[in-house]
This record gives structure tokens, C-alpha cells and sequence, in this order.
């Protein structure tokens, strides 16, 4: 870091954050897993692995496969359910000094709700951040965060019993994201994550079948970049409540790409998977551009003042 | 446990067999820290290079002297751009990682290897007693990387399928006479199909197996619960947290 | 190529193709800027640049961005228009001996089917790409393929016009990509083809602006091949017309990922554009692997024998 | 025209000042087809990877012998990966590609170069009749290419920024006394201020001026239209295959 001191602090729908970089969920397990690697305290927080009503043993194997710039997952949610991580990871989570975002996720608009009761009376849960890319079995499986309509009925159902800070983390593999941002604005989050996987899939040749077991998987890593950048462009200019910049984040150059969006934060989640230590990179290399760049709080970073909110979709004139 | 994630140089790395390479890199805890069966996840550094993605998974083949050895086959990309890697070079190394061979203090213990699954060998020869290796191959070639294993006092007897040496069809042949005169485990480490039978053998005479597992990984170290593998009771395990030895009676070998 | 002969040719809503690989419209300009490198009669045919009505310029530079196995481009259309097209590219293009697809556009269905009348008469187009990925100018903007009634408005308004093969190329920024591969089935499209580009951007985090001059542009390369396959295979089970493959395709590897998810061709993008011979290479490799693992045609190579049509979307259950 | 896209092999790659070398590489199109000004895609050859993906474009800096050579700055990843490479190593290379320097014949022609702009010189110099390279930099530091550059007959004069060398300003400030001795064409290569002004300048006085263009470029063969450029008229021309050495005329420099 350079000698000028740089204002590293974020504030997101009344969460105070040391600094923008969190881990993402699904890629730092509980987060005890990462201690060998990661001062923990050194991100922004850590926001936990989904976790369900009831535990879940996840899909059947192979549940990975690597692609360009790319890793295709269908883990299938598994999660040790919202007792035993009450009971048995979130102590020890706290005990590191981490701040503690917790994803949930279920199959109707009353299993999230009755999963965020349940974690309301834990102590040390500074967050929620709703996944609404989970099928809605109600809806006939098609996720909730592809139907404006279905994700407002969560993000209400979960806004009565939770008044802490609450993101909802929107799914890429929508025409608009911004009508789904506008929508669970309008239910109630107090901020937007974005994205989570795109749906894909890989077929082995040799075998001649899907590679997953599951047929499709969420792509995620630096592949996917170009499309997140654009979403949260896209979305810090339909919304008014904080966006959380996610998809690819590998460098603190790549970070920035969604701060300069107009992003509050960031989460790293494959680059965790492929280098244990990249968010701790990740938040100096920010503090050594803020630095070089003469800028001093993070929310100085937004490229010129974010103008009149419009709706993103609508920029798309004339590509190819 | 002393898992570390950094930049280590590569001080040997050559063809020891074709497509076959052995390589070692600093390693500073190569010299107590790391137990056999352990491993390590690798990426041959190329700066700016996202693809290959993630780092591969390798099995500590021998450690001594602050250099960790690994000994692997040139499968797709990322072993691939490793094998291109001199002395000197740099590689992204995390590890060690994941649950060894147990130590079962002065116990006979028989190690059934089918192909690759000889590269754990030396690192557990050096650490814990075994007192045969049973080693299972197609074809002759396949035997290449006998000539380099380091394996003090250690008989290895050969099954192949052609019968150009040794035994002439499957390894698992060779192992009766070990559980009938009470050998007290088994440790294995192959192709599936070979380990299930070894672990089908060895339930049936109650002796204790231990089986180091594959799959296909991401982080190695227990974040993205990717590497799973379906238990005998139900739900899954983690090759790389649970795992890659495990006490083969708890797998639905299927 | 071993003992065994196959048979490369494909046939694609009457249209009879040497072999599945064509090269795609924008990465291969008018055919005759390949001729140094590849020989046109190798690929099954030739999907030349979007041709409009009028000429048109394009958008301004920056037009194109790496990222990490991707490239952003906004060409903005650029095209010498359909009369310069037909007086001056063609014959030649023709001459090479090629097979000549041609990739059209407009911004109302008016317009396109204006194209189509005038094509009409040219001897020699095998068949039209109708890339509905356009803006809509009568409806604000939102491009024609991101909504199944504007896209079987256009389908409709062609359909009158051209009595040859009729492909219809999908766009990837939707929702349900079978929404819109069943209106234009239904509007009388004889094969639809996917992926075209999937809308990113990259921001220049020094000189803190877009890279592209356009601020968006439209995703391709070996990046966005997972999200082709799963769109292809989805598309595959909904719809009874031929499907053609796009996206990421560098090698007959990833060609094979599309024709074993069920397509009866393919194209070959942005892999040209970093090896301009890059499609022949995949021919070939296509031949070898069907005499390696004995498949006579080209149509045996798909997985399974795709059941009864379902719409694809409703297959993804549990990620992550 | 000759071009080739082949996987060529290294003859020689070293660092010629800090983060700028020189590479050569077997090109049959090397000793002929070539004309000055024209450039070629280049990519280290890394087997399976797609990133970087596309080929960088790189000008023709001299050919002889079979073999082509190119000067280059280490800016990113792509020639971060090429300035890895070493003797024998493969490199995937498209060209030579574009519009070269025109062929004046026994005109007087000088050359305006900042920074990496004198990369083309020395096959200019060979095939074409240079009198004068007038060079600009910004310290002393940046010319350190010069001591490698052969230039047979050709006197070089300098200007630079904080005037450690030769005239302290810019380069254009020497153009004048050329102009106004009636040099019947000037050509330039360089950044894009520093070509706007040298295009004013000749404009101004009715000289004809080629200039060497930039864009970023996908294929550099004239398929994807990414490379353009706005003309002076209105619509735009493309660097690859209108240019990249374009009668600076043409341009509206903005
Ligand atoms: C715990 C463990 C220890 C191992 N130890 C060794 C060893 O000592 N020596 C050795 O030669 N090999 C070992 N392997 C296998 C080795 O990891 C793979 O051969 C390697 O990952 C192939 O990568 P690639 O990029 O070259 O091949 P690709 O086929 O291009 O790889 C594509 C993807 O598939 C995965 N993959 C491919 N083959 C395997 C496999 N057999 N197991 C798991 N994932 C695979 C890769 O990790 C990668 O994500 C071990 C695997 C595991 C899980
Ligand atoms: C016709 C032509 C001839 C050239 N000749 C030379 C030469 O002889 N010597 C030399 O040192 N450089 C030359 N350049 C510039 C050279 O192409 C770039 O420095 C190089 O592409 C940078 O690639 P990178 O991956 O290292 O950098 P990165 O910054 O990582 O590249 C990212 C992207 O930007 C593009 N890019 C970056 N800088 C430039 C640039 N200045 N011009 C065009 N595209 C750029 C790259 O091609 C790539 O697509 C030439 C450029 C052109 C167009
Ligand atoms: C292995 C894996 C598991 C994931 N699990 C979850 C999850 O449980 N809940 C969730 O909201 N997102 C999950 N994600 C999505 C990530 O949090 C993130 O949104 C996505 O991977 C894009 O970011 P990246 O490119 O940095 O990985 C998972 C991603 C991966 C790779
Ligand atoms: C530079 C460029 C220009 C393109 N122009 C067109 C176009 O004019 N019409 C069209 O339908 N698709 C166009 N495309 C999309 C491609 O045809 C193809 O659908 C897409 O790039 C995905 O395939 P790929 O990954 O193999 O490139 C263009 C793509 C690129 C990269
Ligand atoms: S590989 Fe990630 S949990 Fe095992
Ligand atoms: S770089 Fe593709 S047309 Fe010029």
C-alpha cells in the first residue's frame, strides 16, 4: 500500500463491512475450511454454503467438470441443514472473527421463510442472502428467480421474519435480471447479489453422456465474467438499494470491473476453489489501486455518478 | 496440519516411462508434516493463463529432504502443461491435503496397486510397514515405473492380463493367500473396479481395507463439496476431506 | 481417416450439406477473405456476415475485447448492404464453389422480409439465417429473439418471401430458449440454429470507462460452450425441426459435444477468427472419431434416441 | 498473396532492453513475399489452453534467410506468453498480413517513429529508400532498441521528452526542415497523437504521409470488421486489410 490511506469500509443495506471483498457461498464451505489458508477477518465476510430446513445429501457424482475458463457444478444444495449449523459450524465460525452471511434456499416461499425464523434467534448472523435460483416445486420446479412474481412472494415471506440485513442473489439465466432485481427491491431486500451460476452443460465425448450426473450444472469462473460485469452494470442502474457484484473474480483487476459498475462489493467464488488464498489478494490489490489512483473510499470507485435509474435491458442497441 | 497454498520451484521433472512423469518441488513441509496417501493440488504457473482452470489433484509419491516428489501420468491439459515444466519453473502448489493411510503400528499390512495407483508407494513405504505389494497391469510397458520406485526391503509381486509377466490375469488373483494367512489389512489404490473387488474380498474374510479414492476435484480441501462419493448407508462422503484413504467397508462401491 | 468410410453429409430442412461444419455468419466476413486458408468446398457451407437492406457502418471503435477464453464484440452490423452483396460478393463467393448461406437483419419484420424478396432472385443462396438477435425498433429496442411472438412475426414475414431453407439463429439472453425455438417452429422456420452471442462487457479498470465504444457487445468463444450445449440439448427435445450448433466450437471435440446433444450441424465462430483454418481441422477430426467408434452417419452420432419432445427448461432441478 | 497460417518454430527469442525482445521464427514467406509495413498474428503455442485465445498482431520488424523477425514490448498476457518462448519452441503464426509501406521508387521518404514504431524499420530499410529516421522517446531509456536496429546507411535523428538525447521536445519538431526541403513522402509509425500531428503537418504542406495504424484485432484477415478505423468521409476502414499502413489522408485523426 502506498503511503495515502484508503477508506476500505462498505455499507451494505445497514451492514457495515471492513472491506468489499466477500467470499461467495458454495466456494468456502462453512468457512472453517479455509482458515489454513485465509485470516478470515481479512474479508469482508464470509457468506456460508446454502443451507435448508432439513440437511441435504446433494446430487450423485460426478458433480464437477472443468470447461474453458470455466467450472460447471451440480452439487445439488447439499447442506448439513440449519440445526446442525447452528449447533455445530456457526460457533466456530464466529469464533474466527469472521462476519457471517448466511445463504438460504428452499422449494417454497414458506421454507424460506420458516428457515429464516429459525436462524433469527441465532446470535452473530450479521446477513441473509436469499438464493432464488432454487427450483420452486410449487411452480411445476421452474426457479424462483426466473419469475418476478414467485421471487416477491420470497423476499416477502422472508422480509416478516428477518429485519436484519437481507440480500436476495439473483440468477443470471433470465432476459431481464433487471425485472427481477425491481421486483425483490419492491418486496423488500435490502440489497441484490449478483450473478450466480449460468446454466450449462458438458457432454464426454468418448463416454458419449452428459459429464455431470445431473445432466446440467451452473458455470462459474472467469468465463463467466463478461456476462456478470454487464448484469450488475445493467442492475446498479435500475435499482436503488446496494447490488453485490459476483461472477469470475480472480484479481483485484477483476473486482474493480464491478466496483467501477457500480457494484458496493464483491464475492470471489471459484477463484477460492482454484487458490485458497485469492481474496486476501484481492483485497490488497484493491487497496493498492485506490492508492495509485488517488481514490479514497470504496464507493468513490462507481465510474461517473450512476445517472437517472433506467431499465438495463433497454441499452442493447446494436451488437456484431 | 501444516496445509499450505503457494508458488514452490520445480527442482526435477523427467519422463521416467512414456507419458509417464516424476517431478519434484520444494517443499518445505516435505520433510515431516506430509503422510502417505496424502496429496497435493498442482497448476504449472502460466501468468495471466486462466485455462486450465483449477489445480489436479497428485498423491504424494515420496517426500524427503524439503523436496515433495510426485509421479504422474500425462492425462489432458493440466498434466500436460506440467509435464512441459523444467528445473527452475514455478508451480502453484496447495497442500498436503486429505486423510492418509492409518498407522497400524508393527501390522502386516499388503498394498494391491493397479496402474498409477504405485505413486503413493514410496512416501508409504519409507513411513509405515508393509510388507508386499501386489501390483496388477495390462500389458509389460505398463511396468515402466517399477524400475524407479524406491522400495527398501519390499517384494512386489506382478499380475498381467496378457501374462507377459508374472501372473497371468488380475491382480485380485494374487491376494487369497494374503487374507487366508491373516495378513491384517489391506491398503489399495487403482481403478475402481479393481478396489471394489479388493474391498468385496476383504469384507468377505472381515479383514480391515483401506482404499485411496478419485474423483474429480476442484478445491481439494473440503470447500465446494464437489468430490463426493456415495456412501454404503446412504448420503455421500468428500474424496478430498473424507478422503482419499478411507476405510473401504463405508463406500457403495455399486 | 480409417479404413471405414463415413458419411459426412447432413441434411437440414432440405437442404443437402457435404458435411455439418459451416462456418458462422460475422467470423468468416464474405467467405472470400478465408480462400487464402481453407478451401470453401471443405465446410459443409458458408453463413456470410448479416446483410441488411442498406448498407450500414457499424458502430464505432473499440469493437472488440478479450476475456478469459471469450471475445466481446460490437461490430454493430457493419454489412455492405444487400445490393453490394449480391453484385459484388456473391458471384465471386459463389465461384470458390462454397455453399451459400446468408445470414440477414433488419429492425422490423417489414425490413427483413424486404431482404428476403430481394435475395430471392439470386441464383446460388442455398438458404437464409434470419438473426432475429436484433433490436426491435418497434418495440423500443428489445431485441426480435427475446420475445416468441415479435420472433414469429419475423419467421412469418420471411417465410412469405422465401420458399428455400428458412434458418432462424436464437439468441441466448432469454429465459426459455425453447419458448422461442417453438414460435418459430410454429411460424414455419425449417431449422433454428443457437448460440448467438450471449450480451457481456469488460471495463477498462485504468482508463476507468467500457472497453467497447458501445459500452455492451455480444459474448463468444470457447467461454460461453457450456451454456451452447445446454441450450442446444434443451432445444433438441422441443422442437421436431433440425438444430445447428453454435458456440465455442474450436476443435471436433466441442463439435461432437453439440452433434452427440442431439444437432444435425454445427458452426464454427470465433475459432476461425484465431485460426482461419480451424474448420477443416474439425472436419477431419469429425471423421476420424466416427470411424474410431464405427458410426456411419452423421445422424447416429447423437445420444440416445431423443424421446418424446418436452420442453427443456423444466429439466433443471438441483444445482449447486 | 502468400499467407500462411502454420505452426512455426523459434530460431531465436531474447530480451533486447527491458520488457522489449526480438524473436525469430522459420517463415518460407520470409525471403520474398514479405513487403515492409506488413505484420503477422502470433500466439505461443500452449497445448490445450484457450486463454489467451486470440493471436496478437505483430509488424514484420526484418526477413532474411527463411526466417521472419519481430520487436516487441511484453504488455499483457499474450506477449507476456510469446516472450517465454525459447529457441525450438512452436509459435502459431498467421501472415504476412496487410497493406505495406508504398513502394516510392527512388523517392526521398522520411520516416517518423515513437517508441515501438521503429519495430518495421529494418525490412523497410532493406526493400525500401528511407533517408532519414526521425525517432522520439521520452528518455534517454526507451532508445535503448536503437543499438540492435540495422539500419544500413540510414541516419537517425532524436528527440526526447526530458532531452537526455538529441533535441529536447517532441519528434515532431524536427519534421519541419524535411517538409520544407521538399522530402517527397513521409511515413510514420507510432502513437496516435504523435501520427495525428505528423498527418496535420504534411496535410499542411501538401506532403504525401503513410501512416502505420493500431486497432485491436481478432483475426487481422479482414473477417470479423473488428478492427476499424473512422475515415475521414464517414464509415470506417478497417486496419487489417485496408491497412495497417494507410495514406494518412484517409483518417479522421479525431
Ligand atoms: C486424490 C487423488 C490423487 C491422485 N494422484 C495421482 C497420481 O499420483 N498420479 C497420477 O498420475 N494421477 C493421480 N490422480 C489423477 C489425476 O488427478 C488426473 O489424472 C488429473 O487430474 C488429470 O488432469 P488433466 O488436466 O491432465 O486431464 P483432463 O482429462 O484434461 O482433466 C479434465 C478434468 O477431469 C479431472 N480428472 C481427469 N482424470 C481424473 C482422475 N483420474 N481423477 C480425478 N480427476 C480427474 C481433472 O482434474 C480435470 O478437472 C489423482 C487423483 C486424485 C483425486
Ligand atoms: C498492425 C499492428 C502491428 C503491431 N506491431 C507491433 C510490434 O511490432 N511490436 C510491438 O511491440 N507491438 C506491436 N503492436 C501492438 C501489439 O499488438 C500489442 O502490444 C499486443 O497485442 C498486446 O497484447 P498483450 O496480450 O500482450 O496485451 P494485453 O493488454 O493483455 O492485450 C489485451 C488485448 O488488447 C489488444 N491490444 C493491446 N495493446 C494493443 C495495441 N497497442 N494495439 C492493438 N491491440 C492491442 C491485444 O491484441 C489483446 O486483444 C502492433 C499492433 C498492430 C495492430
Ligand atoms: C461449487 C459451487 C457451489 C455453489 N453453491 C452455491 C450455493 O450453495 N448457493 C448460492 O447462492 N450460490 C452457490 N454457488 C454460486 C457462487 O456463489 C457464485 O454465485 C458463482 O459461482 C459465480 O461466481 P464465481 O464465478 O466467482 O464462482 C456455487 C458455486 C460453485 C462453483
Ligand atoms: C465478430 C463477430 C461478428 C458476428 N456477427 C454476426 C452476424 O452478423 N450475424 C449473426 O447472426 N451472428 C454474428 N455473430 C455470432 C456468431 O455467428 C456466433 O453465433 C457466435 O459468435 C457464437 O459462436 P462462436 O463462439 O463459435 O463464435 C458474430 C460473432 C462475432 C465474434
Ligand atoms: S474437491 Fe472441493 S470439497 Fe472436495
Ligand atoms: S481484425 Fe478482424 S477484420 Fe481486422
Amino acid at each position: 500500500m502506498g503511503a495515502m490511506s484508503v477508506d476500505m469500509s462498505v455499507e451494505l443495506g445497514g451492514l457495515k463491512l471492513s472491506n468489499p471483498v466477500l467470499l461467495a457461498s458454495g466456494t468456502c464451505g462453512y468457512g472453517l475450511e479455509l482458515t489454513p489458508f485465509l485470516d478470515l477477518r481479512r474479508v469482508g465476510g464470509v457468506v456460508v454454503k446454502g443451507i435448508s430446513l432439513e440437511p441435504r445429501d446433494g446430487n450423485p457424482p460426478p458433480r464437477l467438470a472443468e470447461t474453458p475458463c470455466g467450472l460447471l457444478n451440480s452439487i445439488g444444495l447439499e447442506n448439513v441443514g440449519a440445526e446442525r449449523f447452528l449447533s455445530s459450524r456457526l460457533p466456530q465460525l464466529l469464533a474466527t472473527g469472521a462476519t457471517v452471511i448466511v445463504n438460504i434456499l428452499g422449494s417454497s416461499a414458506e421454507e424460506y421463510a420458516a428457515i429464516a425464523a429459525r436462524l433469527r434467534d441465532a446470535e452473530g448472523i450479521s446477513a441473509l442472502e436469499v438464493n432464488i435460483s432454487c427450483p420452486n416445486v410449487k411452480a411445476g420446479g421452474v426457479a424462483f428467480g426466473q419469475d418476478p412474481r414467485a421471487a416477491a412472494q420470497v423476499v416477502e415471506a422472508v422480509r416478516k421474519e428477518w429485519g436484519r440485513t437481507l440480500i436476495v442473489k439473483l440468477s443470471p439465466n433470465v432476459t431481464d435480471v433487471t425485472e427481477i432485481a425491481r421486483a425483490v427491491e419492491a418486496a423488500g431486500a435490502d440489497a441484490v447479489s449478483l450473478i450466480n451460476t449460468l446454466l450449462g452443460m458438458a457432454i464426454d465425448v468418448e463416454q458419449r453422456r452428459p459429464v455431470l450426473a445431473n445432466t446440467f450444472g451452473g458455470l462459474s469462473g472467469p468465463a463467466i465474467r463478461p456476462v456478470a460485469v454487464r448484469m450488475v452494470w445493467q442492475t446498479v442502474r435500475a435499482v436503488k438499494i446496494p447490488v453485490i457484484g459476483i461472477g469470475g473474480i480472480a484479481s483485484a483487476r477483476d473486482a474493480l470491473e464491478f466496483l467501477l459498475a457500480g457494484a458496493s462489493a464483491v464475492q470471489v467464488g471459484t477463484a477460492t476453489l482454484a487458490d485458497p488464498g485469492a481474496a486476501a489478494r484481492i483485497v490488497e490489490g484493491i487497496e493498492e489501486y485506490m492508492a495509485r489512483h488517488s481514490i479514497t473510499s470504496v464507493s468513490g470507485l462507481a465510474i461517473g455518478q450512476v445517472p437517472g435509474r433506467r431499465a438495463g435491458a433497454r441499452f442493447v442497441w446494436r451488437l456484431q | 496440519m501444516g496445509r499450505t497454498s503457494v508458488s514452490a520451484r520445480v527442482v526435477e521433472n523427467r519422463p521416467i516411462a512414456p507419458g509417464i512423469y516424476r517431478m519434484g518441488i520444494e517443499a518445505p513441509w516435505a520433510d515431516g508434516l506430509v503422510m502417505p496417501g496424502q496429496f497435493c493440488m498442482l497448476q504449472a504457473a502460466c501468468p495471466g493463463s486462466s485455462d486450465p482452470l483449477l489445480k489436479r489433484p497428485l498423491s504424494v509419491h515420496d517426500a524427503e529432504d524439503g523436496v515433495a516428489w510426485f509421479l504422474y501420468r500425462v492425462v489432458g491439459k493440466g498434466t500436460g502443461l506440467l509435464a512441459r515444466l523444467v528445473k527452475g519453473d514455478m508451480v502453484a502448489a496447495v497442500g498436503p491435503l486429505g486423510q492418509p493411510f492409518p498407522s497400524l503400528a508393527g501390522r502386516r499390512v499388503v498394498f494391491v496397486a493397479g496402474g498409477m495407483g504405485v505413486a503413493p508407494l514410496p512416501l508409504l513405504a519409507r513411513r509405515r510397514r508393509v510388507m508386499k505389494v501386489l501390483l496388477g497391469a495390462r500389458r509389460e510397458e505398463e511396468l515402466a515405473v517399477l524400475d524407479v520406485l524406491d522400495l527398501p526391503g519390499i517384494e512386489v509381486e506382478i499380475a498381467t492380463e496378457d501374462g507377459s509377466v508374472g501372473h497371468k490375469g488380475l491382480v485380485t488373483d494374487l491376494l487369497p493367500p494374503f487374507l487366508e494367512g491373516g495378513v491384517e489389512a489391506v491398503f489399495t489404490c487403482g481403478p475402481m473396479p479393481m478396489m471394489r473387488e479388493v474391498s468385496r474380498m476383504c469384507g468377505a474374510r472381515g479383514t480391515a481395507c483401506w482404499a485411496s479414492l478419485e474423483a474429480a476435484m476442484a478445491c481439494g480441501s473440503g470447500l465446494c463439496m464437489g468430490c463426493a462419493v456415495r456412501k454404503a448407508g446412504g448420503g455421500y462422503l468428500h474424496v478430498c476431506s473424507d478422503g482419499p484413504v478411507v476405510d473401504a467397508a463405508v463406500i457403495a462401491w455399486g
